[in-house]
């Protein structure tokens, strides 16, 4: 059943309890993002040091379970990544969902290959897929906002 | 009434949703059309299309007849005094965009006040935020209260010698309130103030006449009413027609027109500028049809019984909270349920065939005194029954176990 | 091509009129439909109609993906560099309307110029009339020779410092009159002027390829592509998307609204305000699919054919005076009668079958400037061919039996 | 054949050579009318004497066969008619075309009732029902319309 797919364990969990949820701390780039369909909305937080490591990233946002655990999952991920490394897996993470393929990048635990896998259920709910992707499309935003 | 029947003349339920029956409760989005509508807009095109009111050859004849007796059957069905008082627009929103610009531009100024409610839906609030940032005139809310009703004595408090019109809805398509429009109306009409309806979740689910009710202005969407997509009406009372400049300029609305000196039709033409959408007109002719064949008493009292099983039936749900309890309820029920985002209800609603809508439903401004970003909604149409109601709440229980609530 | 075979796609000429077989001479007007398009819109009512954008549920889905693949197929068609760029309106007119408000709200002062010809449409006239009046900036008219062509130098003229947009046909609805709009474009560029083509005639009778025309707005009527009533099209260039202020308002059109301010969605959403017409949009799916299966270029090289061997044959008639004689010419032919009215000769053509238009096909400043109140206007359409000619010159001969000429 | 019933010889003498035609003498009255969607226009002209008779009637217009022979045709009969037998007779003649009945006012000659009915052909060709009553109609204003 496909909506076992959708809503696995990992994505109920990551829903019902975010991580890095809030402003990290000294966060140095922001962006935020809101689908106007749903209401859904989320604000991403970084604090980029001088070395293009990301040293925080969080998120403060409202919505379904879906875009919940994709900014859970996407924080939780790439938080410790540098700059480069994070926009290839935003790149793998967009295209997963776009051409039905799964993420097999080198550089991640096998954990972490299975979190973020846990969100290509979304690729057969099309109405979905915005859900699952605005956190992403808003965190290369702030990636390019230098904040105050 | 045979809901089966009535079914049974609706195409889209012959289809299986992944695999269930359809049950469809998203009709205040927008109605599934009968096959009798359907198969006249083909039937339109296959036999008789043509330009309306342009040429004099055998066809455009036909089609301009066709067109101009389905004003005729809105006019009757609206009990509007005067043909001329129907004008086909696009949309609701259409309506009340033509009214929004064409009264507001000549009648709205400086300081003047625009009287809506937190109820409306954004196609009759942006219209008139539009000219009001161009005038400079205020718009004023009459508050919803915790019942999802706007009081009347509210309304009244916010009426000062400086409101221009009202602006109102007559059914909420969030709450389902469904508004004393009747009182509103003869409350404005001693103050000599215009009030415009908003009869989009209104003129579907009530018995409506023009004459009796005596309002400015009444916006239809003719989609939500079995009828073809991309038609709307704007009744406008005959005062106004001369009184309002057109609205958009093209062919067929003008009178006469020199390079310096352009003069206009008189209504509804004036209203109606470019090629009008011939086939979606006559085939709306085939769904007053089927509302007037099935009897528009008989629906009502058919979606009520329906409406008030489905809300006693959730309310017995802990987990769902219904959004407002108005004393009188049109077709519409919002909920929310603890711990799962409308969106995934919707999908997950799917799943069992039930199509519902997720969002805040173009009502972000009634969302946020509500305090929630959005609402699941289900909304009732002729040919909904108690099973579906039932279906509905199975899923909702299904809900839960997808989420381990 | 096969022009039997082609006119056997639309069902419209299966039937007869006054006992003869349809000659569908009035394309220019409103073109017919092939089955395809006729049955996708059954089709898509009967199995998966639902409201756009709006729902997550399946059918939503459906309706959705099936509306954005049209404006992804009308991207292709006319070589568009962005999706965002297709906007869907009901009409030619109101594409022209949404820009001339949008535009002219923004950026047209007092004593601005607004350069168009005398060979306009009222629909590329009056919008512009409108925002012209409000906010007292003049229209300049470029004037049609007796050919009926406007010179390139004779708009050359007419720029000035104060131009702000040039609004011009492509293809004139009386003259046939190609218009070079390519070099009038690529004029106004040199002055940094925007371009708004009314490509209703054009679009169904020319290649189109945005990218290298470049004009700012391009205006299409979906209804004389082949396609449904209701539907038009507004190609604006990507830089004016943000540039441009919404023009209806409504659901759909925001981002965010709040009691006090309003926010919007980027283009094309910012400018689809309501509920958009779902059904005819999937249906102009099927009419460019029809284009596409001919071949445009095949299509004009034989309407063009049609229209020489009309041209020609119509020359030969002495009590024939055609209309315009431009260098180049689509698809439209006008003409009077020494001794008959348009209005007669259109009577009197439909006893024999023939379907032309008499009047002043709403361009009455171009036939005061010819000094005819009205024409007789053969247009043609891709199923139409030589014979349909010789039925038009047969019938035109008939006229002149009728009033003992 | 239909054509025949609308082109009759007495519309074509009519419109080729349209009787009371220009401003009549004195006119006290008018009224001017416009179709729009064909161009069509025609301005009728009274000369109405204190004892409500028509002296004078005319029309200037332009337009087809029908809407010219159905002005000429209103001046030649009407003229040197009462009001009240002219607002009878309009009447009469706008039921002809809505209910396809035929004329018999027993008052008019029997000339003249070939000549109005000779109109009745309009019946059967819906679009053109406007350019014969659009002169009739425009009688009526100008009636109501005092001049000068
Ligand atoms: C040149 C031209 N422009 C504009 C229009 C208006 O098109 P529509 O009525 O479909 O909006 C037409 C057709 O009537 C036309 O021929
Ligand atoms: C209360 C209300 N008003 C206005 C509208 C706008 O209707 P439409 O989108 O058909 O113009 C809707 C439906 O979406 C509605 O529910």
């Amino acid at each position: 059943m496909e909506l076992k797919e959708l809503y696995q364990e990992i994505i109920l969990d990551h829903a019902k309890n975010p991580r890095n949820k809030g402003k990290c701390e000294n966060y140095n780039h922001d962006a935020k993002a809101h689908n106007p369909l749903c209401g859904d909305k989320v604000h991403i937080y970084i604090n980029l040091d001088n070395n293009k490591n990301i040293k925080g990233l969080s998120f403060e946002g409202e919505g379904c379970a879906i875009s919940l655990a994709s900014a859970s999952i996407l924080t939780d991920i790439l938080k410790g990544k540098d700059l480069s490394f994070t926009k290839k897996i935003i790149e793998d993470f967009l295209n997963m969902l776009k051409t039905k393929s799964k993420i097999t990048l080198n550089s991640l635990s096998e954990d972490q290959v299975t979190t973020i896998n846990s969100l290509s259920g979304v690729q057969e709910f099309p109405m979905r897929i915005k859900c699952a992707t605005m956190a992403w499309h808003t965190l290369l935003s702030a990636i390019e906002n230098k904040n105050t | 009434m045979n809901i089966k029947k009535i079914k049974s003349e609706f195409p889209i339920f012959k289809q299986k949703i992944n695999g269930k029956p359809l049950v469809y409760l998203d009709s205040a989005n927008s109605s599934q059309k009968p096959k009798t509508v359907i198969n006249r807009i083909s039937n339109f095109y296959e036999t008789e299309f043509s330009n309306v009111g342009r040429s004099v050859h055998s066809l455009a004849v036909k089609a301009t007849n066709r067109f101009e007796d389905t004003r005729d059957k809105v006019k009757l069905y609206l009990n509007a005094k005067h043909r001329e008082e129907i004008i086909f627009t696009k949309s609701a929103t259409e309506s009340i965009n033509l009214v929004a610009s064409s009264f507001g531009e000549k009648f709205i100024n400086k300081g003047d006040e625009i009287l809506t409610t937190e109820l409306e839906h954004h196609s009759n609030y942006i219209p008139w935020y539009f000219i009001g940032k161009k005038k400079g005139a205020v718009i004023k809310f009459a508050p919803v209260n915790e019942k999802g009703e706007v009081e009347i004595d509210e309304i009244k408090k916010l009426i000062t010698n400086k409101t221009k019109i009202i602006a109102i809805t007559h059914i909420s398509n969030v709450t389902g309130t469904i508004m004393p429009i009747k009182k509103i109306i003869d409350l404005a009409k001693e103050k000599k103030i215009p009030v415009l309806i908003d009869g989009t979740q209104g003129a579907p689910h009530l018995k409506l006449d023009m004459q009796n009710l005596d309002c400015d202005f009444y916006a239809i969407s003719c989609h939500k009413m079995y009828g073809p997509n991309g038609l709307g009406i704007l009744y406008a009372k005959k005062k106004w027609l001369d009184e309002l400049p057109p609205y958009q300029g093209g062919g067929g609305m003008i009178s006469e027109v020199l390079k310096d000196k352009v003069t206009f039709a008189s209504s509804p033409t004036k209203f109606e500028a470019g090629t009008m959408q011939t086939a979606e007109v006559v085939g709306f002719f085939e769904a007053i049809n089927f509302i007037e064949s099935l009897g528009i008493k008989n629906i009502i009292n058919h979606e009520n019984e329906v409406l008030e099983y489905g809300i006693e039936k959730l309310k017995k749900n802990n987990s769902v909270n219904i959004i407002g309890d108005p004393k009188n309820r049109g077709s519409v029920m919002c909920f929310t349920m603890k711990g799962i985002h409308p969106h995934d209800i919707a999908t997950i609603l799917d799943e069992d065939g039930v199509a519902i809508r997720a969002g805040h439903h173009c009502c972000q401004i009634l969302h946020d005194k509500l305090g929630i970003p959005a609402t699941a909604r289900a909304s009732i149409g002729v040919y909904n029954s108690k099973e579906d109601i039932d279906v509905l709440c199975d899923a909702i229980n299904n809900c839960k176990k997808v989420f381990n609530i």
